[in-house]
């Protein structure tokens, strides 16, 4: 479904992402572990198009995207969500999901009438709401509710896009331990054939949804196997007991 | 509304104060820049239009009520103001104008609503050309008229090459070409001319290596205000004067601000309708009695001013009170002033006057005017002016 | 077009005067920018003021007091703004910048028609600068020479301020990265207020320089905004360097524009900064990567 | 996204009735105030569509204004069109050119696109103030007015003209309400609060942008051609990018993505001016003191003062009544 081959990224003298290889198949779930400054985010940059590669490809769903625009590559089915929000804060919830809803259906260019008031585009709104426990504060603005909503809506918009695939960086991130399992069930009750690559920062909760795992460090990737084959790597021990925590 | 408050309470204080109605109390608009770059030649303008009101007001029966409208030299608001003197303050007759856009815009409102407007300083041909109206009476000149002597002056000088310059909108252009067309028609030949681009030109350095390199024997410039400031200076920076004498429009060394172009100002020489050593009683009274009213020395813009209220005030003498009979009395005045005799021209409403060619030289306090040459009154083609 | 080499020599040095004027007047603003991320559209009044003052103080005591009492007035008046206006309105987001600073176009446009009047001053130079030098054949106006000096002299003082002093080095540093200056230390309220007042100081010294070779008109801020904003964003907002190409290309385009393509010499430049726009949107020579 | 408030409805609708009141009392000069208002409004409806709710300051709408004016008065008087379809024409012409300023100025962002905008508009000033054909400085004159005696409405008359400019400004502001809440104006807000969201999300932003430039182009063009027909006359004055800046002043004033507040600020930055200039010549002096207090307030001008006021005022009760909804989830961030 999602495949890389050897992506290079380099910013001045700094190798960010090194020769990285990854395929994805279609309902895989993989999550991406490394300390920080790994190049997790920058490789997933790579991924969507807001950063050009050096060298190397990506092929999404058997289509090479490489020389893609970031909306280009969205249009094709792939989607992502931010590890620092990325909202329409002045609006509410239903509206940012009805705004993704609605670019995606191809009606956010529509002069004649309102998007969101399509029913294509409210049945979707109500479907992603489902999704990511948000129907009860659908009418919320976003500026009102809480962080760990927001963190719901960040999935929920790049859900509503209805997308192949999902890239979602450090969905958890700031939330704490207990609701993060809570967010990992949530995900867990997607469609099983969507296909989800996530950064995730705690190794104990990679385990809540991985079906694969892959490391990253310095750019490159150290691990690419099973989450048992992880927990057992001695190799992921010493990079965790190194940087891992006071990352 | 401020205004329509004011217009109330004027109407309520006139009612109550019962003054006897005089038949003859004439309201006069004047419309004048007092804010943006023209702001001291309206001054100028608005001065000699007191002063002249003072002095030759009590010749006639006639009261005049003034009522000053800033135009910004903007002509969206110059014909917004003119629109609120004819329809609202309802004013017998108009005067002032100062740059030939506002003339341009307000021409037509002034034509259909029959009031008629003294121009007191906006000399575009047309005005009393091609567009001319019975209401529109011009007492100060036209582009053409202060520049077509000097083509014939210039060659019986013994020049024979000119190259030419000015700023790139209608004044320069109307200004250069009547002084081309005579001068060429004197025998002169144009060896070369030059637009530059109006108000956006400071540094005229480039134009000046132009001019230099032409091959011409003297230059004949227009310029005016802050651009006749920077281009007499660089001129004379150039070292131009001596081998390539500057000639001009005589607002290049106007008495205005020729002191801020300081020596490089001395020796151009120039042609215009006044300058304030012609030495005429008329213009001594006019320049002593300006200077002790303002502490200024008038400059042309405060004759414009000065002659449109006399010009008024003869017209008011014949018994003429009302928007037609005032336009009829206009287009027939004459009487000398400061500048000489004025008359004007029946055919297009234009004045006819002297031209004056003035050297401008150092004098006891700063620099001062030598007239040159005084040459006969001038009278511009009709241009297709037709006045009904 | 003539062929004779000493016309283009004439005109290559009236290019050059022009860019001097101009990069004495942008660099300020384009430093300012780079440091502050502040866009100061009153920098054209700040140089107006400059001329005015250096009219009045020539007009009393003569031109060399007065190509020292303009800088340091103006400077007095950056001490004020910054006081007043700038220090609060630095992370207000430009378009508040250019509001407040369009507002204070306004209100100096009036203040100095109220104490200087509507009447164009001007200024006359001393005899060691009037008259022409003779070289390569051409004669050319001394004063016109001595701008170009003091132009160059300002590129290079600055040149070295910034790439040799502790302030210059305090000043690059925190146009790269304002947070990490702080972080070292840097004390960067205090540089702000130095740089800003600098700026102001050269905006009055282009203003006291431009005097005697143009008329002193209120309107003259206004008229040389534009060329200095044409010039920072065609250079690269922050930068010395993009400042002194962007008024070399300002400078060049507009005098042989003149000369060769009278018609369309003011187009010519607005095109060529659309184009600029368009195809490097930072400038040619961004201070960031 | 424009929301219709209980506060924008009734601002709207005292701005309308205290317009129709003056309009049916005022003298000659009061009528030709409340027409400046009008267009002006127009103006700065389309400045707001593209600077409030789409983070495009524009420095181009004085030109584009401008574009109106003059594409109205060369189609009515040269080229001998009736003056409906030059209007018409004029206001498209305002459209494309809109649009196509708008695309290339797309990928600037912050000062950069400010800068862009306002050399496209001294592109067009100085095209118009050197060509001959334009009138050059001296403008064009002749410009007629819509002829709609049929109606029984006579425009040359200043009561009928002013209530001609109010109704075009009913209906520009009305259009400009349909295109903000139309999908094309849902995206517009949405590029405002994260450009780079919308595009994650697959949106061409560049063409977004540029559809709605275009649109703002037409209201442009619109009061262009009402200025035109307003005073019969153009002049190059009109897109000098002292116009532009003076519209984003009052945008400004009156509250930058409100739609109503520019509205408001229309009105008393005419007022103002007639004001202050009645009393002094200098009233630069007076708008900027006034412009630069406004905008070191940090208030969202004058009427976004009052929706905060009312705001604040309104979340004390529905706190007080509700319960916060904030206090709802479970926050530990």
């Amino acid at each position: 479904m999602l495949e890389t081959r050897n992506l290079d990224k380099r910013f001045g003298a700094i190798h960010v992402t090194r020769d990285v290889s990854l395929k994805l198949e279609k309902g895989e779930r993989r999550v991406i572990l490394g300390p920080n400054g790994a190049g997790k985010t920058t490789l997933f940059n790579q991924l969507v198009g807001e950063l050009s590669s050096d060298s190397g490809s990506i092929h999404l769903d058997g289509e090479d995207v490489t020389g893609l625009s970031v909306a280009k590559r969205a249009r094709r089915g792939l989607s992502r969500s931010y590890q620092k929000n990325t909202l329409f804060d002045g609006l509410t919830i239903a509206e940012n999901l009805g705004l993704a809803a609605s670019v995606a259906q191809g009606h956010a260019t529509s002069l004649l009438r309102d998007s969101l008031s399509r029913s294509e585009v409210r049945e979707t709104v109500a479907e992603v709401a489902a999704q990511v426990d948000l129907a009860p504060v659908l009418d919320a603005l976003v500026s009102e509710v809480s962080y760990g909503i927001r963190r719901q809506l960040e999935v929920g918009v790049a859900l509503a896009t209805r997308p192949k695939v999902i890239l979602m960086d450090e969905p958890t991130s700031g939330v704490g331990p207990e609701m993060a399992h809570g967010f990992h069930k949530m995900l867990n009750d997607l469609p099983r054939d969507l296909t989800l690559l996530i950064i995730e920062h705690d190794m104990d909760l990679a385990f809540d949804v991985a079906d694969t795992i892959t490391v990253l460090n310095y750019g490159e990737v150290v691990f690419d196997g099973l989450p048992e084959a992880a927990r057992n790597s001695a190799m992921l021990k010493e990079i965790y007991l190194g940087s891992w925590e006071d990352a | 509304m401020k205004t329509t408050l004011k217009t109330a309470l004027a109407g309520l204080a006139t009612c109550l104060a019962f003054t006897p109605a005089l038949a003859e109390d004439i309201k006069v608009g004047l419309l004048l820049p007092y804010s943006g770059v023209y702001a001291s030649l309206g001054q100028d303008i608005d001065d000699g239009f007191a002063l002249a009101l003072e002095t030759y007001g009590a010749e006639t029966g006639a009261t005049f009520d003034l009522i000053r409208e800033d135009t910004e030299v903007s002509p969206p608001v110059g014909l917004a103001k003119t629109r609120k003197l004819v329809l609202q303050d309802k004013v017998d007759v108009m005067a002032g104008i100062v740059s030939s856009g506002v003339l341009g815009a307000v021409r037509d409102m002034v034509h259909g609503s029959k009031v008629p407007l003294i121009v007191a300083n906006a000399g575009n041909d047309e005005a009393t050309g091609e567009s001319c109206s019975p209401y529109v009476v011009r007492l100060s000149f036209s582009n053409g008229q202060v520049n077509r002597p000097m083509g014939q002056w210039m060659f019986d000088q013994g020049i024979t090459k000119v190259y030419t310059l000015a700023p790139d909108y209608a004044a320069g252009h109307q200004m250069i070409d009547a002084f081309a067309e005579a001068f060429t028609a004197a025998g002169g030949e144009i060896v070369g001319q030059e637009y530059t681009p109006f108000r956006k030109t400071q540094d005229f350095g480039p134009y000046l290596t132009k001019a230099q390199a032409s091959g011409a024997e003297a230059v004949f410039v227009f310029y005016a205000g802050g651009e006749a400031i920077s281009f007499v200076k660089q001129y004379d920076s150039f070292g131009l004067k001596t081998d390539l004498p500057l000639y001009g429009s005589g607002f290049l060394t106007s008495s205005l601000y020729v002191n801020a172009q300081g020596p490089a100002a001395e020796g151009v020489i120039t042609a215009l309708h006044y300058v304030p050593t012609i030495d005429s009683v008329e213009n001594k009274d006019f320049v002593a009695a300006f200077t002790e009213k303002t502490g200024r020395i008038p400059s042309e813009y405060a004759v414009h001013g000065y002659d449109s209220a006399r010009a008024l005030i003869e017209a008011t003498k014949t018994g003429a009170s009302d928007r037609e009979t005032i336009a009829a009395a206009l287009g027939k005045v004459s009487f000398t002033g400061p500048r000489g005799p004025l008359s004007i021209d029946p055919a297009t409403n234009n004045l006819i006057q002297l031209i004056y060619v003035y050297e401008t030289v150092a004098g006891e306090t700063g620099l001062t005017q030598k007239v040159l040459a005084t040459l006969p009154a001038q009278q511009d083609p009709v241009n297709g002016c037709v006045l009904k | 077009m003539t062929s004779d080499p000493g016309f283009w020599i004439l005109q290559g040095l009236n290019a050059l005067q022009l860019s001097m004027l101009l990069f004495l007047l942008s660099v300020g603003l384009t430093v300012i920018f780079g440091l502050m991320h502040f866009v100061n559209l009153a920098h054209g009044a700040l140089y107006a003021l400059g001329a005015y003052v250096a009219a009045s103080v020539a007009a009393a005591v003569g031109y060399w007091p007065a190509l020292i009492a303009a800088p340091l007035a103006v400077a007095l008046v950056g001490v004020v703004l910054y006081g007043g206006l700038i220090k609060r309105m630095r992370k207000a987001g430009p378009m508040s910048q250019v509001l407040v600073t369009f507002g204070l176009i306004f209100a100096m446009l009036d203040l100095t028609r109220i104490i200087w009047g509507d009447f164009a001053l001007g200024i006359d130079v001393p005899q060691i600068l009037s008259g022409r030098a003779a070289f390569l054949g051409i004669e050319y106006p001394i004063y016109r020479l001595f701008i170009i000096a003091l132009g160059g002299l300002a590129f290079v003082a600055l040149t070295l301020v910034l790439s040799r002093t502790q302030i210059g080095a305090m000043i690059r540093a925190g146009v790269d990265n304002d947070e990490m200056a702080a972080c070292l230390g840097i004390n960067v309220e205090k540089l702000f207020f130095i740089v800003f007042c600098v700026g102001c100081g050269l905006a009055g010294l282009a203003g006291a320089i431009a005097a005697p070779l143009l008329s002193v008109t209120p309107d003259m801020g206004l008229q040389i905004l534009i060329p200095t904003l044409i010039v920072i964003v065609i250079g690269g907002l922050g930068s010395l360097q993009g400042a002194i190409a962007g008024s070399l290309i300002y400078g060049f385009v507009q005098t042989f524009g003149a000369v060769l393509a009278p018609q369309l010499a003011s187009v010519l430049i607005y095109a060529l900064l659309a184009a600029v726009l368009v195809i490097k949107p930072a400038g040619l020579f961004p201070a960031k990567g | 996204m424009f929301r219709h408030t209980p506060l924008r409805i009734a601002t709207l609708v005292l701005l309308g009735a205290a317009a129709i009141l003056y309009g049916l009392n005022a003298e000659y000069f009061g009528l030709e105030i409340l027409t400046e208002i009008a267009i002006l409004a127009i103006l700065v409806i389309a400045l707001d569509m593209v600077a409030g709710f789409g983070g495009m300051v524009s420095l181009f709408h004085g030109a584009l204004m401008g574009i109106g004016a003059y594409g109205f008065t060369l189609l009515a008087t040269k080229a001998g069109v009736a003056p409906l379809p030059a209007m018409i024409g004029a206001m498209a012409l305002g459209g494309v050119v809109g649009w196509i300023v708008g695309a290339i100025c797309a990928r600037t962002h912050g000062i950069y696109f400010i800068m862009a905008t306002l050399a496209f508009g001294q592109m067009a000033y100085s095209y118009i103030f050197e060509s001959s054909f334009f009138g050059g400085d001296d403008g064009l004159s002749g410009a007629p007015r819509l002829d709609l005696s049929g109606l029984g409405i006579d425009l040359n008359d200043s009561r009928g003209f002013a209530f001609f400019a109010l109704a075009l400004l009913l209906a520009a502001y009305l259009a400009a309400v349909a295109i903000l809440r139309s999908g094309l104006g849902r995206s517009v807000t949405g590029i405002l609060h994260s450009e780079q969201r919308m595009r994650a999300l697959g949106l061409n932003v560049w063409r977004v942008k540029a559809a709605i430039f275009g649109l703002s182009g037409v209201l442009a063009g619109l009061a262009g051609t009402l200025a035109a027909q307003h005073i019969m006359y153009v002049s190059p004055g009109l897109l000098a990018w002292t116009v532009s800046g003076e519209a984003l002043v009052v945008v400004i004033l009156g509250g930058l993505g409100t739609l109503v507040g520019p509205v408001v600020g229309a009105a008393f930055f005419v007022l103002l001016k007639h004001e202050v200039s009645a009393h002094t010549t200098h009233w630069h002096l007076v708008v900027g003191v006034i412009l630069i207090a406004v905008v070191m307030s940090r208030a969202n001008g004058i009427f976004g003062w009052l929706e905060a006021r009312v705001a604040r005022w309104q979340g004390r009760t529905h706190a007080a009544k509700t319960g916060n909804l904030a206090l709802e989830g479970d926050s530990d961030a």
